[in-house]
């Protein structure tokens, strides 16, 4: 469930603030928020809080993550990134800048050479490699040129619509060089043609003048290329890139050095420069008047009493603990703290993942700790499975104890899988059908029915889909409730009505469909095929109201929800069908080592599934098919001004 | 004479729910990817979504095993 | 004043200097009425034209500042080297009350849209509004240019006719005034002294007959 | 081409991109130290650290989300590598090429430092930062054409069969006039010779650019009192609806109300309701707003498009852009301490 929470203003005189925030960051209980903007119009707007030291230390944070930046990753180690880091939480503020400084000074210069070094080398290369293509699409023609001392060579680039020009440009270079020339054209790409022509440098500037003016253009290389024959040109482009590709590898290197000697320590120190920047960015959200500071948040209701207590006790009636009377518009900006039984704890978590729920909603957790191993274990139901599954999980448990959310994954199935045993018991299934055919077990009988899953198929189908319906209604139910308490909240009352109105007619919609289908298929008296029907007529209005026409479509989406926990007795099938053959392709197996090995790796692939699958759709029948019933989520979560204790950068 | 109607008809159900379920899930997949590569803490999530189309090849599996077994 | 000559011939002289001295600040005083007179119609103009100035440098850093966020400012950069050109002006002088005062050449800088140098196509249509926020501004601080190099002209030119009225009124003329009175004065003077003198000798004579009488 | 995996993937950079609220947040900020702060959270990042080497402030953060533009459009020329849809999305990008085109030529004819130059490019087209560079170094504008010549580049073209005009006017408009023009005409047949249903997408979006270019044309002439005939030379051909002759309409209004008027019925009717005072004021700048606004969202609005189609990356560039121009305008309101107000008013609002 979640924590109601309040909202409490802190005032009290400013020379008390260091402390103040001191014992509230050692409680560990109070969201802060902005206490400078206004909560109502009209308020006047506080003055906000500026920390001294914030600026140098974020200078000096950002300056670090951009020498960061320029560094290679060398080998990443978290731990020693952590010993490094613990010793610097040892230091003082003045001290850690310092150090900090000096760091930036030793480094900033040299890689910021460095990398500007190796980015212009690299921009070059690109550049080359644009040279050489065309250099390598003009080779073939100027091979076809005589060579000759003293001549000058230029290749022009004319658009193809302009490619009479060439005649022009011949009769003029004859007029310029009096004859001393040498033309030849030939076809680029489609748009474009090449024209080579030599002559004698004599001319040159005249020529050049000359084409300056005309709608061709000449082909520019770099300066060190001119006057050299395009083969040459293009060996030295290969030189040269190559000598660019060794320095900037020997760039790379370089850096990488710096990078192996001081990673670590940079890491550790943008680590904690960052934090410190954000436990001082906490002032920028306090308001001030000349004397006294003003500090707004939320804190979980029972934490309240006990954090106040400790305020007033420590300044001695000098701070102020003010409890904000909010309405429930205000309310609903609540952060979202979730205060759940351990057994939810994981649950609660999936939930997170997916989309925290909003502080006023109800919290789905609680009803996925019920039934998302549930439906785990009727998918599975195999003793065998159940058995090795719980081994499993514990023994990761164990191994990984560090990672959180592996543990909450392990939480959950282990809940799972002692359902998955009894429902092996239920079934009478141990690896597949291997149990009964030991006679180690047999099928339970229930209701008249005997739960063998393979024999008892529409049994299943109908007990899935009864799942279905409840689960569903019960969603909607909780869909009434939330709508309900969102009434309270003015903006929202309309939307709440509707959807009241929607979900109540769906409600009716689905007993009366439930009524008809049941009346027609096992032949019940029709005056209940009758009352469904009549049901269904008087709840159509009320869905309309709520949902207009759009709610018409969701009627079928909710039958083909229900339909969809056809999906929990379709998955067991598929998992006992795959035990069985399992079994039997192991004991038609001549060898019986043979038989014993193909058997084995089936039922692990089985296992396999069976953990992943069962486990995916569970969770899909609560978060597609229930959650979209009644849950918006999209709540921010409820983060105390403390330290964040295993955070690791993302 | 063996009917054969019978399981092509549970084949055509399950084989076509399975395909449909693929081509779905190629794309989800794909955009999942995408999302993943963006942001990797919708990892979990993604994986639920990429199991979404998995409704049409049960429908498909449940449909076959009812043919099989009521019709038989 | 020892070296005045305190004779009638320059009593005369003096009066002479006064009045001319007179004539002279009259002179000088309409003359500072009227450059006064055109110093505050150019006056006027230069404070409306500063208000303007004012007022459309405002729009053209407003209108700068947009474009400067919308359009990123290398964009605005990239246009500017468009429209990047010098400017020549061409520099005149005329006469106030024999003041010599700047006329620059009207020459309008706000450009047609076809002018600036740059395709209008790839400019966004905030950018010309600053371009031409700017060349409005530029022209009237062209004309501002002008009108206060003459406005600045003028008053010294009032500033130094005031100090000459100013001379004249309160050194020259008091002091040539002062130099009259004192001729006069000592002329006068030097007449009682010859009165009383030839009085004294008369009396002399006349006891000196009287002496002779009673003998 | 696989479009399961690349729209996925730039629907997931989508995502990423800064929502309402974060806006918000950073128009609160007091100055731009604290905008960095805040755009430091996010995927800004990594650019935000490397410009930071070198810049600080409002600089830092500009070339921040520059770099970040180009790093963007360049993922997804590099994702959807190869074929038909490679090829229209640099129909899109290849408007940053004719900018940047543009600028290296502007610098040269004033003899412009290539380090000022190259400051100036925003290399998001087809043309990377290796070619700029190159490009930059010619010593002269004819150079620079005969390099687009010698790698093959198709913008040569244009700028070669305009060149002896330019020569003999020494005027710039010419070469940049006919860059434009050829973009938009190439754009249009590179488009019409694919006829898929992606190219038909990406044609509405042309159409749409060459209409608002058109108009805004239209009204830029007519308040700058622009004789017919010359500004006919400006107009983009190959819109069906705003054609030439639909155009000299307008402008022969003489008005911008007149022109205004024959908007009315087309989808471009809401410049029509434009405030008044924008109107007798003959603010261009108002009108060309809503215009790219009204773009900018047509071309986000493809998002909601076919998910397996070359919609979703269109919508992306067109994201990203006026994600980075409204974070460009935030920054820049701050550091000029422009009142919320106005500061508003120029945001792109999507």
């Amino acid at each position: 469930m979640l924590q109601k929470m309040v909202k409490i203003q802190v005032l009290g005189p400013k020379k008390d603030l260091h402390n103040v925030l001191d014992l509230l960051y050692a409680r560990g209980t109070v969201h802060i928020e902005d206490a400078s903007v206004p909560t109502a119009p009209g308020e006047i707007s506080l003055k906000r809080m500026t920390a001294e030291q914030v600026g140098d230390i974020a200078i000096a944070h950002s300056k670090i993550g951009g020498i960061l930046l320029t560094l290679p990753k060398s080998v990443y180690d978290e731990k020693a990134v952590a010993y490094s880091y613990s010793n610097l939480q040892a230091i003082s503020h003045e001290d850690l800048l310092v150090k900090a400084n000096s760091v930036i000074n030793e480094l900033e210069t040299a890689t910021k050479a460095l990398a500007k070094e190796k980015s212009e080398l690299e921009l070059a290369l690109i550049n080359l490699g644009r040279y050489e293509k065309i250099i390598e699409k003009i080779r073939p023609l100027e091979t076809s040129m005589p060579k000759l001392e003293g001549f000058e060579v230029t290749v022009l680039l004319i658009q193809k619509e302009f490619k009479d020009i060439i005649d022009i440009i011949r009769n003029t270079l004859t007029e310029i060089t009096k004859r001393q020339f040498e033309l030849l054209s030939a076809e680029l790409d489609e748009n474009t043609i090449a024209a080579v022509t030599i002559f004698n440098k004599r001319y040159s500037d005249q020529v050049h003048s000359y084409f300056f003016s005309q709608n061709v253009n000449e082909v520019r290389l770099p300066p060190e290329y001119l006057g050299k024959p395009f083969n040459e040109i293009f060996a030295l482009i290969e030189k040269k890139k190559d000598q660019s590709t060794g320095e900037i590898s020997k760039l790379n290197a370089e850096l990488g050095k710096i990078s192996s000697k001081w990673y670590i320590e940079l890491t550790a120190l943008h680590r904690i420069l960052g934090e410190r920047t954000d436990e001082l960015s906490i002032f920028s959200k306090i308001g001030q008047t000349e004397y006294t500071f003003v500090l707004a948040g939320w804190i979980p209701k029972k934490s309240l009493r006990e954090t106040r207590d400790a305020l007033i006790d420590t300044f001695a009636g000098r701070v102020i603990v003010n409890e904000l009377i909010l309405t429930p518009d205000e309310m609903a900006e609540a952060p979202t703290f979730y205060d759940n039984p351990r057994f939810v704890k994981p649950f609660e978590f999936l939930m997170r993942v997916v989309s925290p729920a909003k502080s006023t909603e109800f919290d789905p957790s609680p009803v996925m700790a019920i039934f998302l191993p549930l439906f785990f274990g009727i998918m599975v139901g195999d003793m065998g499975y159940g058995l090795i599954i719980l081994v499993f999980a514990l023994i990761m448990k164990w191994k990984f104890a560090d990672r959180d959310w592996l543990q909450h994954l392990m939480n959950i199935l282990i809940i799972g899988a002692i359902w998955t045993i009894f429902f092996g018991w239920l079934y009478g299934e141990i690896l597949g059908d291997m149990g009964e055919h030991m006679g180690w077990i047999e099928p339970q009988t229930l209701f008249g029915v005997s739960w063998n899953r393979i024999d008892a198929m529409v049994p299943f189908l109908i007990l899935s889909v009864a799942i279905g319906v409840f689960h569903v209604i019960l969603g909607l139910v909780l869909g009434i409730v939330n709508s309900y308490t969102e009434m309270s909240c003015k903006r929202h009352v309309d939307k709440a009505k509707k959807h009241i109105c929607e979900k109540t007619g769906m409600i009716i919609v689905i007993i009366g469909l439930i009524l008809v289908i049941a009346g027609m298929v096992l032949a019940l008296p029709a005056a209940l095929v009758t009352t469904g029907a009549i049901l269904v007529i008087v709840a159509i209005p009320l869905i309309f109201i709520g949902g207009g026409a759009f709610g018409m479509f969701e009627i079928m989406g909710t039958v083909s929800n229900i339909l969809s926990y056809s999906r929990i007795m379709a998955i067991g099938m598929a998992s006992v069908i795959l035990a069985a053959v399992a079994n039997k392709l192991g004991g038609m197996m001549e060898v019986a080592l043979v038989g014993v090995i193909i058997a084995v790796l089936l039922h692990t692939l089985n296992l396999v599934l069976a953990m992943f699958s069962p486990f995916l759709h569970s969770l899909r029948l609560h978060l597609v098919e229930f959650d979209s019933k009644f849950y918006e989520g999209g709540g921010k979560m409820y983060k105390p001004f403390k330290k964040e204790n295993g955070e690791k950068p993302t | 004479m063996v009917d054969f109607g019978i399981p092509i008809g549970a084949g055509i159900a399950f084989g076509l729910g399975a395909l449909a379920t693929g081509i779905a899930q190629s794309k989800i997949g794909a955009a999942g990817a995408g999302t993943i590569a963006e942001k990797p803490e919708m990892f979990g999530l993604m994986i639920i979504l990429v199991a979404i189309p998995e409704t049409l090849v049960i429908l498909g599996f449940v449909v076959a095993s009812m043919i099989m077994i009521m019709l038989v | 004043m020892e070296q005045i000559n305190p004779t009638r011939m320059e009593l005369i002289k003096k009066n002479a200097q006064i009045r001319l001295a007179e004539q002279g600040r009259d002179l000088l005083r309409e003359k500072m009425d009227a450059l006064i007179q055109e110093f505050f119609n150019v006056m006027e103009s230069v404070s409306q034209s500063r208000g303007e100035l004012e007022r459309i440098s405002d729009a053209a850093q407003h209108a700068l500042l947009i474009a400067l966020a919308i359009d990123d400012p290398v964009t605005l950069k990239s246009a500017s080297f468009a429209t990047r050109r010098g400017i020549t002006l061409d520099i005149k002088g005329k006469n106030v009350m024999g003041v010599p005062v700047p006329i620059i050449e009207k020459k309008r800088f706000v450009k047609s849209l076809l002018e600036r140098g740059y395709s209008i196509l790839g400019v966004s249509g905030r950018i010309d509004e600053a371009a031409e926020k700017y060349e409005a501004e530029l022209d009237l601080i062209i004309t501002l240019a002008e009108t206060e190099t003459s406005l600045r002209r003028l008053g010294n030119e009032i500033q130094m006719t005031r100090r000459r009225v100013n001379a004249l009124e309160q050194v020259l003329i008091p002091e040539l005034k002062r130099q009259a009175k004192y001729i006069e004065i000592t002329i006068d003077e030097r007449d009682r002294e010859d009165l009383y003198r030839l009085k004294k000798v008369k009396k002399i004579i006349e006891r000196k007959k009287k002496a002779a009488e009673i003998m | 081409m696989e479009y399961a995996y690349v729209n996925a993937r730039i629907k997931a950079m989508k995502s990423r991109l800064l929502d309402r609220t974060l806006l918000e947040q950073l128009i609160n900020k007091p100055d731009i130290d604290s905008i960095i702060t805040e755009l430091e959270k996010t995927t800004y990042r990594e650019e935000l650290d490397r410009a930071g080497v070198l810049f600080s402030g409002i600089n830092r953060i500009e070339v921040a989300i520059r770099n970040d533009l180009v790093k963007k459009f360049r993922t997804i020329l590099n994702l959807i590598k190869g074929g038909e849809s490679e090829q229209l999305i640099s129909i899109i990008l290849q408007r940053w090429d004719i900018q940047n085109i543009k600028t290296i030529l502007r610098g040269k004819n004033i003899q412009e430092n290539p380090s000022e130059i190259l400051e100036c490019l925003i290399p998001a087209g087809e043309l990377d930062e290796a070619a700029l560079t190159e490009l930059v170094k010619q010593p002269d504008i004819k150079a620079v054409i005969d390099l687009l010549a010698t790698w093959g580049i198709v913008y040569a073209r244009p700028l070669a069969l305009n060149f002896k005009e330019f020569t003999d006017t020494g005027d710039m408009v010419v070469l940049e006039y006919a860059l434009d023009t050829f973009y938009y005409e190439d754009a249009i047949s590179g488009v019409k010779a694919a006829e898929s249903e992606d190219a038909r997408i990406l044609m509405k979006m042309i159409i749409t650019e060459i209409d608002i270019n058109n108009i805004k044309t239209v009204l830029r002439a007519i308040r700058d009192r622009i004789d017919v005939e010359e500004a006919k030379r400006y107009f983009i051909n190959g819109s069906p609806d705003f054609h030439a002759g639909k155009l000299i309409s307008m402008m022969k209004t003489g008005t911008i109300e007149g022109a205004l008027k024959q908007l009315e019925k087309s989808p471009y009717e809401f410049i029509t309701k434009i405030p008044k005072e924008y109107i007798a004021a003959e603010k261009i700048s108002a009108f060309e707003k809503e215009l790219e606004q009204y773009l900018i969202k047509k071309a986000i609005s493809q998002f909601m498009g076919d998910p397996l189609s070359i919609a979703i990356p269109i919508a992306y560039i067109w994201a990203k852009y006026s994600e980075v121009t409204n974070i460009r305008v935030i920054a820049r309101s701050i550091f000029m301490e422009v009142p919320e107000k106005e500061l508003r008013e120029a945001l792109i609002s999507v």
